[in-house]
């Protein structure tokens, strides 16, 4: 048993912090996450130039990683930066095409950007809602449906779509400009997609696609854990700063017992979503995966809102303005729940389990 | 003991009813119901309504132009008005400012200024927080110096609900700077376009803009504008705080958002199913429910005077409301699921997934609220004063 | 509205709050509620003297009383003083006798009393696990089955046992002296029985006794509600006290602020299951009643066990011990929840009512 | 990072397995399993056992008996036996005083002390806290007061457990009045057959009696029975707190806990089905695994030095790992229904219900776990332990 990051991945993380640190500081995210493309492309690219998309992908696929802890480091880095890059897309995409022998290259490099369509405007996590139908055409394929939510579909030149043909999960390829695109903005910053399909021409990738869905879906939701494990960070660090610093009747507010003991309680749930959290980066690509990053991505998501809460309620009004950084890194803690399952949809899938397994 | 509503009370209910189903515009209803802000016209429109049918003032005495109602009556109108999604009265003039005056003001300043907040004449704001002084009231620093026949009043005054719309401000400024800090508070109506004003707004994190910071550079206000004696304004900010008791749990509104929230569980699907057919959703918001239905009792036994007279009470209600209220809303946000994370405003909204027009601020809604338990007394002052009532001084 | 009580109920408070601190001081409490037969039965014969029955029943049964307040008043006593006496299982068993033409005297000056045996095992609420049967033999009836967890079952002479006979739930009479019994003491104070019956004689008292088994229910579920709250201001009285006079670190611990605004989460708690319970009391023997009383059985029951866990930690070492008073005070208060369908039983009833109505 | 156990690890592993299933009488593990308290007798007989094999002192060196472990082979060590149902090591001699003896004691004291720790020659308890100091050490007031040879020793410890078994206690008592009071504390071990040591037993509110008070009236003391240097007890005292970290979440035994509540909410029933087919139990008990999955790695993590060797990180563990197990504690207790009613002891038990044997204590061990969050350093002390961690100095 070891808890030291490997030296690779200790610099890739120094490498990302120190990236993001002087090209997105937190004025910089500001102006960025709320504003059409939602993003910033030079920065997408520089980070691409970095290998943050290498780093998530392993060798015999040209990256560098590809590892649970790999893509840890990287999501941990982008909570403490908030970085509202569509990094998460990426993954969810380069996890799906892994398996084909499509070239990643394009995409690693950052000069094409994939985004996964899955679900469908149900709240659950399970694929028997997908109602997305493929059909023959031609020599091809057509696709018919309307996928709601997509991360990243707001700048992705390719979108991959899960559709049912015959009773089969499939995987299809469909060109963004062939498709119809609402593209928005998300109250917690970073940009999504809606898109609607109708008789869409789309190449088929996977055929019998549930396994590598599932796949995409739980690297994405390990992904978010640890985005949320680097926002808990400075969250907690900017209460405590404030706690110290801030003065009421006379005192640093954080000379009252009752807000300390709140700030204790926010950090033991913090330590209890890191060790969740590396317990799933352990587990990805072995048989625990699915139970451990629901059990993760259920901890964190209880977690990351309660200290969202609290760090805002103790701010007071300052936390409540926009010009705060807090107020942000609340709303991204928040939010993240809402991303791949929440708390609720995987301490379910756990829950089945007990009876099904 | 008996918690049915007096013929009379069923009377007045349906009378309500009746007026919200003939006056209160759908255009305005639809936007409260969903959330959305309303500009200072829509609100004039409202008051003016109210106005008219002599129910603006619900806690005002006849002789002022209230309509005299009970405790009771009150809370009915309340809810009634929050059931049918009618906008929400603002609090400065009607609620804060008129029972002040009427207290503590001279015969001159009630005449003068009453009739004005139900007419219409004035927008008024609260100048009470400061930025050094959010929940510690007693430090506040914006200073005014007597020079003949008026104020100067210098300082900075945040976290102002409205300012934006306000011609007038009442004001918490300090004009003694010895002796003990609260006993060096007047309490002042500053016009905000006398010179020397400035307002500047500040964007809330659900990308609202209702509050305000307000500079004071050497505006000038007349002696006569000063309610009550010089350094009294302690007293009159604390009578404050323990008169406006019917409104303190915005019961209706709590009502009103339980009620949509039930709505959204219905239509919202996970797994296939509406949200309230999953036991575990149900059983979260049947818990809700208790607790509603619970805070509806309590508020009403503080109405009629059980539970004390002391500033615990309102304390307590509030305490319990705010956080009941941030309950529902996070549900709500929650019923979303992904479909949540739109920001209001951006992107083609009416061509967004499967979520009622009247949900779509959901989580907007919830990042607002977080102020309910932080504005007007942080709930941890609150609990402050409850736990000074339950354990006196030690 | 009002919310002021009765003089009639007013003065039954404080006959029976008088009564009780008299006859039942803790020292008192503590002598006779674990050692059988769990109660004093002098004090009982006392309490029926002073009428506590006869409130629980109306005039046209031979009582003074009868609806909900009258039994929020009794419990609500009961519960301050920690009585131990089987006024719960007396008020089921007069519920279920009312409707018949049974005479109730000496069921009301505590010469013969009465137990209602309902369920056999299954945590619900719900009769349909109810399998004891009924069946005729020669002029009348024998009872086969388990009945778990009767309270009062230990000192009653009759016992009222649901039994199905074909399809329908009846209600039969038991001479105790039949059944095999199985008596005991409970961890918070009071005696209580199991009952085995094997063709034990019976005799019927209602052929299709469902509504009345759940009126008999939702009164004792109502008394419960009422006992908690009067447990809980004496409870929250003894907290703060405590907190008032304890000296740690060279000050009163009530001056920590981390322990004062918890003090007043529980009196905030304590005021919410107040009003539930009026609200309950208020809707007994009205189409509301099952909803109020489940939604105040499920209120009650979180607030009661959060309430009892606080008031243990914040009197420290003290509260773990069996003299002092407030540990009997919740172990009461945490129990309670167990009796009659916890809080979870109560709120799926109330969720199944969202879809069901 | 590697979560994985060493092949080592994992043979250690098996070992301590087989150990287990060799040598741990069946009688002791299904009375640990049901929480029935064990006999003196029967906690020395396990005792015996473990020290047979060498592995009693888990965290002494080798040098002194024990098995020189690692922190990850200790911590094996402890899960593999509470997932058996190992008696828990009665810790005041082999995980209190011993570290302490090892660090501070001279040669002598060693030579003396240890073997008969290991031996079962002393049973000890730990006289820390006093009627008027439970959390507040440094204002205890045992003094002893040096004359010629020895200690007199006055004064009254309490909360002391299993002290009804010990002959030896070891304590902090006041050896200097004036000064700050953490400066004038020393550390004794204190012979409890001595003339004028009295223990009284406190009935805790499950029923149990595993604590006690302890008068101690002009008890003499030889002063070579002083731990360190005269005034030197408070330092010894913090490097206790600080020193047995392995243990301080008892891991193993909240697991074992887990492991029954799974099992028990299989078997009881409600509606008609096991409660664990009852999607909202499911999900509570679920929403327990996590933390629990969440707490083993917070421990692994510690221990390996990840999270900084200051107290606030035992003080975290602490915290956490006592509210867990008094979920877990309440969750069985509610698994139980209205079957959890019965006092243990009371009433003719086999006959009782449908109760698996080894659930019947459910509702006594959850009010008897009610200590863990209060004694040894309540977690409000531990939350002020990490705050001032956080914070520094206000």
């Amino acid at each position: 048993m070891d808890f030291t990051p490997t030296e690779d991945r200790r610099l890739l993380a120094e490498t990302l912090d120190r990236f993001l640190a002087d090209r997105y500081p937190f004025q910089h995210r500001l102006a960025v996450a709320y504003r059409e493309p939602w993003h910033d492309p030079a920065a997408w690219g520089a980070l691409c130039g970095l290998g943050i998309l290498s780093a998530l992908v392993p060798e015999a696929r040209g990256g560098f990683g590809g590892q649970g802890f790999d893509i840890a480091t990287v999501f941990e880095s982008l909570g403490r930066a908030l970085c509202p890059e569509p990094v998460l897309p990426a993954l969810m995409a380069l996890r799906a095409l892994m398996p084909t022998g499509r070239a990643l290259d394009d995409v690693l490099d950052g000069s094409r950007q994939v985004a996964l369509a899955l679900f469908e405007g149900d709240g659950g996590i399970g694929f028997g809602q997908i109602a997305t139908r493929a059909e023959r055409r031609g020599g091809g394929w057509v696709l018919s449906g309307r996928k709601a939510v997509i991360y990243g579909g707001h700048v992705a030149a390719e979108l991959l779509v899960a559709a049912r043909h015959d009773d089969t999960l499939g995987l299809f390829s469909v060109s963004a400009g062939d498709a119809r695109r609402l593209a928005y903005g998300m109250i917690d910053g970073g940009g999504a997609a809606e898109i609607l399909l109708e008789a869409t021409p789309a190449e088929l990738m996977i055929a019998d696609a549930e396994a590598v869905l599932g796949d995409a879906l739980e690297a994405g939701a390990l992904a978010l854990c640890a985005e949320a494990v680097g926002a808990m960070d400075r969250a907690i660090e900017m209460t405590t700063e404030y706690l110290r610093t801030r003065r009421q009747f006379g005192r640093p507010i954080g000379s009252f017992q009752a807000l300390q003991h709140r700030l204790v309680d926010l950090a033991i749930e913090r330590e209890q979503a890191r060790s969740i959290t590396i317990a799933a980066a352990a587990a990805l690509g072995t048989e625990g995966q699915s139970r451990a990053v629901s059990m993760a991505k259920a901890l964190v998501g209880g977690a990351a809102r309660r200290i969202a809460e609290e760090a805002i309620q103790m701010h007071g009004g300052i936390g409540m303005t926009w010009e705060a950084a807090i107020g942000h890194y609340a709303k991204r803690l928040v939010m993240l729940d809402h991303q791949l399952g929440d708390a609720d949809a995987h301490l379910d899938r756990l829950a089945a389990a007990y009876c099904g397994g | 003991m008996d918690l049915r509503l007096t013929a009379q009370e069923e009377a007045f209910r349906a009378e309500v009813r009746a007026f919200l189903r003939d006056h209160l515009p759908d255009r305005l209803a639809r936007k409260v119901r969903a959330g959305e802000s309303l500009s200072k016209a829509e609100m004039e429109e409202w008051h003016a309504i109210l106005n008219a049918r002599g129910w603006l003032a619900a806690g005002w005495p006849r002789e002022w132009g209230g309509p005299g109602w009970s405790a009771v009556e009150r809370y009915i109108f309340e809810e009634e008005c929050a059931r049918a999604h009618a906008p929400r009265v603002v609090p400065f003039g009607v609620s804060m400012l008129g029972p002040v005056l009427i207290a503590f003001g001279t015969e001159a300043q009630k005449r003068h200024w009453l009739p004005r907040i139900l007419n219409g004449q004035d927008w008024w704001c609260q100048g009470y927080s400061e930025p050094g002084a959010g929940s510690d009231l007693a430090s506040l620093r914006t200073r005014a110096v007597r020079e003949d026949g008026h104020y100067l009043v210098n300082g900075q005054k945040t976290w102002t609900t409205l300012a934006q719309h306000a011609n007038m401000m009442f004001a918490l400024v300090r004009t003694r700077f010895e002796g003990k800090p609260q006993e060096g508070i007047s309490f002042l109506l500053i016009d905000m376009t006398s010179p020397g004003v400035e307002r500047r707004p500040i964007r809330t994190i659900d990308g609202g803009q209702e509050i305000n910071e307000v500079f004071l550079t050497d505006v000038r206000v007349p002696v006569e504008n000063r309610v009550g004696e010089e350094n009294q304004g302690w007293t009159i900010a604390k009578y404050l705080l323990g008169h406006e008791r019917t409104n303190i749990a915005g019961m209706g509104f709590v009502i009103a958002a339980f009620e949509e929230l039930r709505a959204l569980m219905g239509r919202m699907r996970r797994d296939g199913r509406p949200l309230i057919a999953h036991p575990r959703f149900a059983a979260r918001l049947a818990a809700i429910e208790c607790e509603l239905e619970a805070l509806k009792i309590t508020n009403l036994r503080m109405l009629s005077g059980h539970g004390g007279q002391s500033l615990a009470v309102p304390a307590m209600l509030k305490i319990r409301a705010t956080v009941l209220r941030q309950q529902i809303d996070s549900l709500a946000r929650q019923a979303l699921g992904p479909a949540a994370a739109p920001f209001p405003g951006e992107g083609p909204r009416d061509n967004l997934a499967l979520v009622p027009p009247e949900a779509a601020r959901a989580a907007a809604i919830y990042f607002n609220n977080r102020k309910l338990s932080i504005f007007g007394g942080s709930n941890e002052i609150q609990r402050n004063i409850v736990a000074q009532d339950m354990l006196g001084r030690l």
